[in-house]
C-alpha cells in the first residue's frame, strides 16, 4: 500500500521539534517567575500544549482516521472523569460546615 | 427483646420508621415491576407456545413510542426515589445542635467509648432514652464501621481523622453494635451492645461504678501534663493563642485563609501544629504525634471545648 | 428441538476438517492461535477456578450453619471468603463469558477468520494462567485475608497474609482481560465481513464491544491501584496509610473506579447472551434492536460515573455522594430498557420449550431481583443501614451469580453444539436450569432478610437469631452446587457419547449458525457477505 | 473489504486473518491506540493520587520538589524530545521503505533513551545518598516528614514506572531494529515501526507532564 494518508513532512517534524524545545525553555523560565497560583496553571497549560503537539504530529493523529481521534479522546475523557469525580469528593468534604473529616492528620 | 426467629430488626431510634418507610416504598415499586414482567413473560410463554417446528411468527422491529414510554417512566420513578432517599440522608447525617457528645475509638478488635462525664466503656454503650447523641469517632489502626442495626445508623471509622454519627433512641432495650467494615481476624467479634435506658436510669448508671472523672477533667490533667498551659494562657498573653471560647469559631490563619476550629482542626494542631497556624502566632509549637493516644487527644478536645470565656462572642 | 434427517445428513456431509480435529497433541493446543481453541482452553481453565471458588463458597456456607465458629478459626474463615471472592471475581466472572463464548463467537459473528491479534489472544490466556498459578501459590502458601476488596490500611500494613502475591495475581488477571478487550475492540472495528454494518451486528457483539470499552478504560486503574498497594506494603512507600501521610479513602476511589464498572464487565456479556437466546427461543427479531444495543454502551459509560455509591458511609463527601447516587439511579434505566425489550420480544413470538428457554426465563427472574434490589442500595438514606450487610451480598450475587452465571451456563448450552459438534440431552439441560434457579433463590433470598435485620458481611460468628435464615441459605447452596455439577456431568458425557450436532440445531439466525458445527479453522469456507439485518426470521414489520 | 479471501498468494507480511494490507495496518494502529488508552489511565491513577495529595499538602510538596535537580530534569526533557524527533524520523523513513534510514534513526533513538536512563540513575543515586527514599532510606524527621515521604513516594513511583516503560521501550526498539536490519520492513509493510513509534511518543508525553509537576513545583516554594 502506498502511503495514501499524507503523513507530515520532515519540515513539519522540525517545526514541531523547535516548538517543543521552545516550550520546554518557556516552562522552565516561567517556573522562576512568581505568578502566584498561576504558576501551576501556566506549567500545566504548557505541558498540555506540548502533549497535544506530540499527539497531533509525531503520533500522526492529525492525519489519522476519525476512529483514532475517538480512541485518543476517550482515553483523555475518562482520565478527566477519574480526576473530576475523585477530586469532587476531596474538594467538597466539609462543605456542610459540619466538623467534617476534611483534614487528614 | 429478641424473639427466636425474627424477620425484621427492632425499630429503636427516631430514624427507624423513616428508613423503613423508604424501604417499603422501594419494595412496593420493585414488587410491582417484578410482577409486571413475570406475569407478562409467563402469559407469553403459555399463549405463544411454538405450535409447529416451522412456525415463523410475525416480526416486529420495535416501537419508538413504547421505548420512550418505558425509558421515561423508570427514569422519573428513579429520580423520585433519589429525592426521597437523599432528603432522608441529610436528615440522618445532621445532628441537632444540642446533642450529647460521646466519643468512640475503634481498634482491632474492640470499641472504646467515652461519655462526656468521663465514664469509659468497652464494647458497651449506655445512652439515655429520647436524647440526641452525637458520636465523634476515630480509629487507632484500620478501617472499622460503627453500626447499630436497630437504630439504622452506620458510619465508617477511619484512622487519621474524625467521622460523626448521631441518633436518638426511642425504645428502651439492648441492641447489637457491630463492626461492619472488615478489619481483620476477629472482625466478627468486634461487637457490642447498646443499652437504651430511661433518663433517670441513665443518671443512676452514670453515677454508679468507679472512675467517674469527667472527660474534660482528664483532658485538663493532660493539658497540664504536656505543659500546654505554659504557652496557651487563658488570658491570651502566652506564645500561643488562648483556647478559651475558641471552639466553634472561625479563625484567620497565618498566611491567609481561615479555618473552623472543630475537632479535626484541634487534632491536626496537636499532631501537625505548623499546618494551620492562627494569624498572629509563630509556628513554634512542637508536634505531639506519637506521644498522645487517640483517647488522650479526644480528652484534650473535650477540655478545650469546655473552656468558655464569660462573655462569649458570637459564633459566626 | 427436533433434528430432521436432512440436518443429520447435512452435518455428515460437512467437511471433515474442523478446528477440533485440525491437529492433535498438546502442542497443537498450547501453541494454537485459533480463537476457538483458545476459547476452549479458557473454558477448561475457568471451570477449574469456578470449582475452586465454589469449594471455598461451600466452606463459607458450612461454617455459617451455626452461629459459633466451630468448623474453622476466624483466621481461616477470613482467608476462605477472601479467596472465594478473589478467585470468583478475577479468575471466573471477569473472564468467563468474554474469554470463552465471546472469544469463540465474536470473530464468527462479525464474519472474520480470527481475532485481529491471534498471538495476543494466546498471550492473554498464558497471562491468565500465570496469574492463576500466582493466585494458587498465594492460597497454598497461607492464603490472603483482606477480602477481594483489598481495603487499606488493613491490606497494606496490618494483614499478615500473602497480600502482595494475591494483588500480583489480580494485576496479571487484569492484564489478561485488557488484552482480550483490546482484541475485541479492534476486531469489531476493522474485521467485519462485507455488508456487516454496525446495525447488523448481533447484540452479543454489541454487548462485547461495550464490555471491551470497560476492560480498556477501567482495568488499568485497578492495575495502578494494586501497584500502589504493593509499593506501600512492600517498600513502605506511603500512599494510603494515614501513618505514612496517606488517605485510606483514596484507595477506595481508585479501587471502585474499576471495580464498579467491572460488575458491568460481568453482566453485559450475559445480557448479550440473553439477547441472542431470547431471539432464538421466540424465533423473533429482538424488539427495539437499537435501544438494546445503545443501552449496552450507555451502561458501559454511565458505569464509570457511579463508583462512589460503594462509599456512602466511608466518610466521602455528601455532595460527591449525591452525584454518585443520582447517576446510579440513572443506570437502572438502560437495564430496565433491556428487560422490557426482551419481554416485548417474547410477545407474539413462537416460544419453544427447550433448555434455552428455561435458562432465559431463569435469567430474567434472577436479573430482575438483582437489578431492582440495586435501587435500595443506591438510595443514600437506605444504604446507610444496608451497606456492608448481607443485603449487599445477596444483591450482588443475584447480579453476578444469578445473572452472569445463568447467562454463562445458558450460553454454554445454547452454543454447545457449535463448540463441540455434539448435542446434549435436552431434559438434562432443563433439569439443571431448574436446579440452579431454585437453588439460587434458596441460597440468596434469605440473605436479603438477614441483611435488613443487620447481619454484617464477612462475619465468622454471628448472633443466634440469625441462625435459621443462615441454615436455609446453606441448604439452598447445596442444591445450587448440585445444579452446577449436573451440567458438568452430562456436557462432558455428550462430548464422547452425544449425538452429532447439525449446523443449526435451534433454527436460529446468525453467521455462527451458517457455518459447520464445529466450525472449520478459519470459520467459513468463504468470507460471508451479509445482506440482511440481525435476527431476520421473517419479513420485518415496522411500527 | 475485498472478498479475495484466498490464503495463498498473499502479500509479504500479511497475517492470515486479514484480507489485505490496509486492513492489517489499520488494525495495528487501532490496537496500539487501544493499548495507549490503557496506559493513559494507568498513569492516570498516579496523577490522580498526585493531584489529591498535592492539593492537601502544598507546603510539603513544594519542599520535596525543591530537592529535585532541575537541570538534570530539564536535560532529560530535552533528551526525550530529541528522541521523539528521531523516532518520528525513523517512522518516516519506514514509510519510504528506507532500511538504512530506519536503522540510523532507531540507533539515535536508542542512544538517547539510554542517556535518559543514565541521568535517571544518577538522580536516584543522589536521592538514596541523601536518604530521600521513603521506607528504604529515609532521613527527614520533621513534623511534616510523612507528607514529604508522600511526595517522594509519588516521585519514585511515577518516575520509576516511567523508567520501566523506557526500559521496555528500549527492549522493543532492539527487536524492531533487528527486524529492520533483516529487511523485514518495506514501504508496504511497516506497521511494527509505526506502532512502536506511538509507544515511544507516549512515554515521552508522560515525561512532559512529570517534569513540571515534580521538578518545577519547588521553585516557588511557600509562595502560596
Amino acid at each position: 500500500m502506498a502511503d495514501d494518508h499524507h503523513g507530515p513532512t520532515v519540515r513539519i517534524y522540525l517545526a514541531v521539534f523547535a516548538s517543543l524545545m521552545f516550550l520546554t525553555a518557556l516552562t522552565v523560565w516561567v517556573a522562576f517567575q512568581d505568578l502566584g497560583m498561576f504558576n501551576d496553571v501556566v506549567a500545566l497549560g504548557i505541558a498540555c500544549t506540548k502533549a497535544t503537539i506530540v499527539i497531533l504530529f509525531f503520533m500522526h493523529v492529525k492525519y489519522a482516521s476519525r476512529l483514532t481521534w475517538l480512541l485518543a479522546g476517550a482515553g483523555i475523557l475518562f482520565l478527566l472523569i477519574l480526576f473530576a469525580f475523585a477530586m469532587a469528593d476531596y474538594v467538597s468534604r466539609g462543605w456542610l460546615g459540619m466538623p467534617a473529616s476534611h483534614y487528614l492528620q | 427483646m429478641q424473639t427466636d426467629f425474627p424477620l425484621f430488626p427492632d425499630q429503636a431510634s427516631s430514624f427507624a420508621l423513616q428508613v423503613d418507610a423508604l424501604y417499603f416504598g422501594i419494595l412496593a415499586l420493585c414488587v410491582f415491576f417484578a410482577l409486571l414482567v413475570v406475569i407478562l413473560v409467563v402469559i407469553f410463554a403459555i399463549k405463544y407456545q411454538r405450535k409447529s417446528d416451522d412456525e415463523v411468527p410475525r416480526q416486529i422491529a420495535g416501537h419508538l413510542g413504547l421505548e420512550i414510554f418505558w425509558t421515561a417512566i423508570p427514569a422519573v420513578l428513579a429520580l423520585g426515589v433519589f429525592v426521597w432517599a437523599t432528603v432522608l440522608y441529610f436528615h440522618l447525617i445532621t445532628p441537632p445542635p444540642n446533642a450529647m457528645e460521646m466519643y468512640v475509638v475503634g481498634k482491632q478488635w474492640m470499641w472504646k467509648l467515652q461519655h462526656p462525664e468521663g465514664k469509659k466503656e468497652i464494647n458497651e454503650l449506655h445512652v439515655p432514652l429520647g436524647e440526641s447523641v452525637r458520636l465523634t469517632m476515630t480509629s487507632e489502626d484500620v478501617l472499622h464501621s460503627f453500626y447499630i442495626p436497630a437504630f439504622r445508623v452506620k458510619k465508617d471509622v477511619v484512622p487519621g481523622r474524625y467521622t460523626n454519627l448521631w441518633f436518638k433512641a426511642t425504645q428502651v432495650g439492648s441492641y447489637h453494635l457491630f463492626c461492619a467494615e472488615f478489619c481483620g481476624t476477629e472482625h466478627s467479634r468486634m461487637i457490642g451492645t447498646v443499652h437504651v435506658l430511661e433518663p433517670q436510669d441513665y443518671e443512676a448508671w452514670l453515677t454508679g461504678g468507679t472512675a467517674n472523672e469527667p472527660i474534660e477533667v482528664a483532658g485538663e490533667r493532660l493539658f497540664e501534663q504536656y505543659a500546654c498551659h505554659t504557652c496557651h494562657k487563658m488570658d491570651g498573653t502566652g506564645r500561643g493563642p488562648s483556647l478559651a471560647g475558641l471552639f466553634g469559631k472561625t479563625v484567620a490563619l497565618e498566611g491567609g485563609g481561615t479555618a473552623l476550629v472543630d475537632e479535626a482542626y484541634i487534632r491536626e494542631s496537636i499532631l501537625n501544629p505548623s499546618a494551620k497556624v492562627m494569624a498572629g502566632y509563630k509556628p513554634i509549637m512542637p508536634t505531639f504525634k506519637g506521644q498522645i493516644s487517640e483517647e488522650g487527644i479526644i480528652q484534650l478536645i473535650a477540655y478545650i471545648k469546655s473552656l468558655k470565656v464569660p462573655e462569649l462572642t458570637s459564633m459566626e | 428441538m427436533a433434528i430432521t434427517e436432512q440436518d443429520v445428513q447435512a452435518s455428515e456431509d460437512a467437511p471433515s476438517v474442523n478446528y477440533l480435529n485440525n491437529g492433535y497433541g498438546l502442542k497443537s493446543w498450547l501453541l494454537t492461535k485459533d480463537h476457538k481453541r483458545i476459547a476452549v482452553l479458557y473454558i477448561i481453565s475457568i471451570s477449574i477456578f469456578f470449582a475452586l471458588g465454589g469449594l471455598f463458597a461451600s466452606l463459607v456456607r458450612f461454617e455459617l450453619m451455626t452461629p459459633e465458629g466451630d468448623l474453622m478459626s476466624s483466621d481461616t474463615y477470613n482467608k476462605v471468603f477472601s479467596m472465594h471472592g478473589i478467585i470468583m471475581v478475577f479468575f471466573f466472572l471477569v473472564p468467563s463469558i468474554p474469554a470463552t463464548i465471546g472469544n469463540f463467537l465474536v470473530p464468527i459473528m462479525v464474519g472474520a477468520k480470527d481475532l485481529a491479534f491471534p498471538r495476543i489472544n494466546l498471550l492473554s490466556w498464558y497471562v491468565y494462567v500465570v496469574a492463576g498459578i500466582l493466585g494458587t501459590i498465594a492460597v497454598v502458601g497461607g492464603g490472603v485475608d483482606t477480602g477481594w476488596t483489598f481495603y487499606t490500611p488493613y491490606s497494606s500494613t496490618y494483614s499478615n497474609s500473602n497480600v502482595i502475591l494475591a494483588a500480583m495475581a489480580a494485576f496479571m488477571a487484569g492484564f489478561s482481560s485488557i488484552l482480550t478487550g483490546l482484541n475485541f475492540v479492534v476486531t469489531i472495528h476493522t474485521m467485519r465481513a462485507p455488508g456487516m454494518t454496525w446495525f447488523r451486528l448481533p447484540l452479543f457483539v454489541w454487548s462485547h464491544y461495550a464490555t471491551s470499552i470497560i476492560m480498556l478504560l477501567g482495568t488499568p486503574v485497578i492495575a495502578i491501584t494494586l501497584v500502589l498497594l504493593m509499593l506501600e506494603r512492600g517498600f513502605g512507600f506511603g500512599f494510603f496509610d494515614p501513618n505514612l501521610g496517606g488517605d485510606p479513602v483514596l484507595f477506595q476511589h481508585l479501587f471502585w473506579f474499576y471495580s464498579h464498572p467491572a460488575v458491568y464487565i460481568m453482566i453485559l456479556p450475559s445480557m448479550g447472551v440473553m439477547s441472542e437466546m431470547v431471539a432464538a427461543v421466540a424465533r423473533k427479531r429482538v424488539f427495539g434492536y437499537e435501544f438494546v444495543a445503545f443501552s449496552s454502551v450507555a451502561i458501559a459509560i454511565l458505569g464509570f460515573l457511579v463508583w462512589g455509591h460503594h462509599m456512602f458511609v466511608s466518610s466521602q463527601s455528601t455532595y460527591a455522594g449525591m452525584v454518585f447516587s443520582i447517576i446510579t439511579f440513572l443506570v437502572a434505566v438502560p437495564s430496565a430498557i433491556k428487560t422490557f425489550n426482551w419481554t416485548a420480544t417474547l410477545y407474539k413470538g413462537s416460544i419453544v420449550y427447550d433448555t434455552s428457554m428455561f435458562y432465559v426465563y431463569g435469567y430474567l427472574g434472577l436479573f430482575l431481583v438483582g437489578g431492582l434490589t440495586g435501587l435500595f442500595l443506591s438510595s443514600m438514606g437506605l444504604d446507610i443501614h444496608l451497606h456492608d450487610t448481607y443485603f449487599v451480598v445477596a444483591h450482588f450475587h443475584y447480579i453476578m451469580v444469578g445473572g452472569q452465571v445463568m447467562g454463562y451456563l445458558g450460553g454454554m448450552h445454547f452454543w454447545w453444539p457449535k463448540i463441540t459438534g455434539k448435542m446434549f440431552p435436552d431434559i438434562c439441560g432443563k433439569i439443571s436450569a431448574l436446579l440452579v434457579f431454585l437453588g439460587f433463590n434458596f441460597t440468596f433470598f434469605p440473605q436479603f432478610i438477614l441483611g435488613y435485620m443487620g447481619m454484617p458481611r464477612r462475619y465468622h460468628v454471628y448472633p443466634e437469631e440469625f441462625q435459621i435464615l443462615n441454615v436455609a441459605s446453606s441448604l439452598g447452596a447445596s442444591l445450587l452446587a448440585l445444579g452446577y455439577l449436573v451440567p458438568g456431568v452430562y456436557l462432558t458425557w455428550s462430548i464422547f457419547k452425544g449425538p452429532k450436532a447439525p449446523d443449526n440445531p435451534w433454527g436460529a439466525k446468525g453467521l455462527e449458525w451458517e457455518t459447520t458445527s464445529p466450525p472449520p479453522t478459519f470459520n467459513f469456507e468463504e468470507t460471508p457477505v451479509v445482506t440482511e439485518e440481525a435476527y431476520q426470521y421473517g419479513q420485518i414489520e415496522e411500527h | 473489504m475485498a472478498d479475495h479471501a484466498l490464503h495463498h498468494d498473499h502479500p509479504h507480511g500479511l497475517a492470515h486473518q486479514f484480507e489485505d494490507m490496509p486492513q492489517q495496518k489499520e488494525s495495528a494502529v487501532i490496537g496500539m491506540w487501544s493499548f495507549l488508552i490503557t496506559e493513559i489511565l494507568f498513569f492516570g491513577g498516579f496523577f490522580a493520587t498526585y493531584l489529591i495529595y498535592r492539593s492537601y499538602y502544598p507546603e510539603a510538596f513544594f519542599e520535596g520538589s525543591s530537592h529535585l535537580d532541575i537541570p538534570m530534569g530539564a536535560f532529560n526533557t530535552i533528551v526525550l524530545i530529541v528522541s521523539s524527533l528521531t523516532m518520528a524520523m525513523a517512522v518516516h523513513k519506514s514509510h519510504e521503505g528506507n532500511k538504512r534510514g530506519i536503522l540510523v534513526y532507531l540507533t539515535l533513538t536508542g542512544i538517547l533513551g539510554l542517556t535518559f536512563l543514565v541521568v535517571k540513575y544518577f538522580e536516584y543515586s543522589a536521592k538514596i545518598e541523601y536518604g530521600l527514599v521513603p521506607g528504604l532510606a529515609w532521613h527527614p524527621h520533621g513534623e511534616n516528614s510523612p507528607q514529604l515521604a508522600l511526595f517522594y513516594s509519588l516521585y519514585f513511583g511515577m518516575t520509576g514506572m516511567h523508567a520501566l516503560h523506557m526500559i521496555i521501550g528500549i527492549g522493543l526498539l532492539i527487536w524492531v531494529f533487528v527486524k529492520a536490519a533483516q529487511g523485514t520492513y518495506t514501504a508496504e509493510y511497516n506497521a511494527p515501526v509505526e506502532i512502536f513509534g506511538l509507544y515511544w511518543h507516549f512515554v515521552d508525553i508522560v515525561w512532559i507532564f512529570l517534569f513540571p509537576l515534580l521538578y518545577l513545583l519547588g521553585t516557588q516554594g511557600g509562595g502560596h
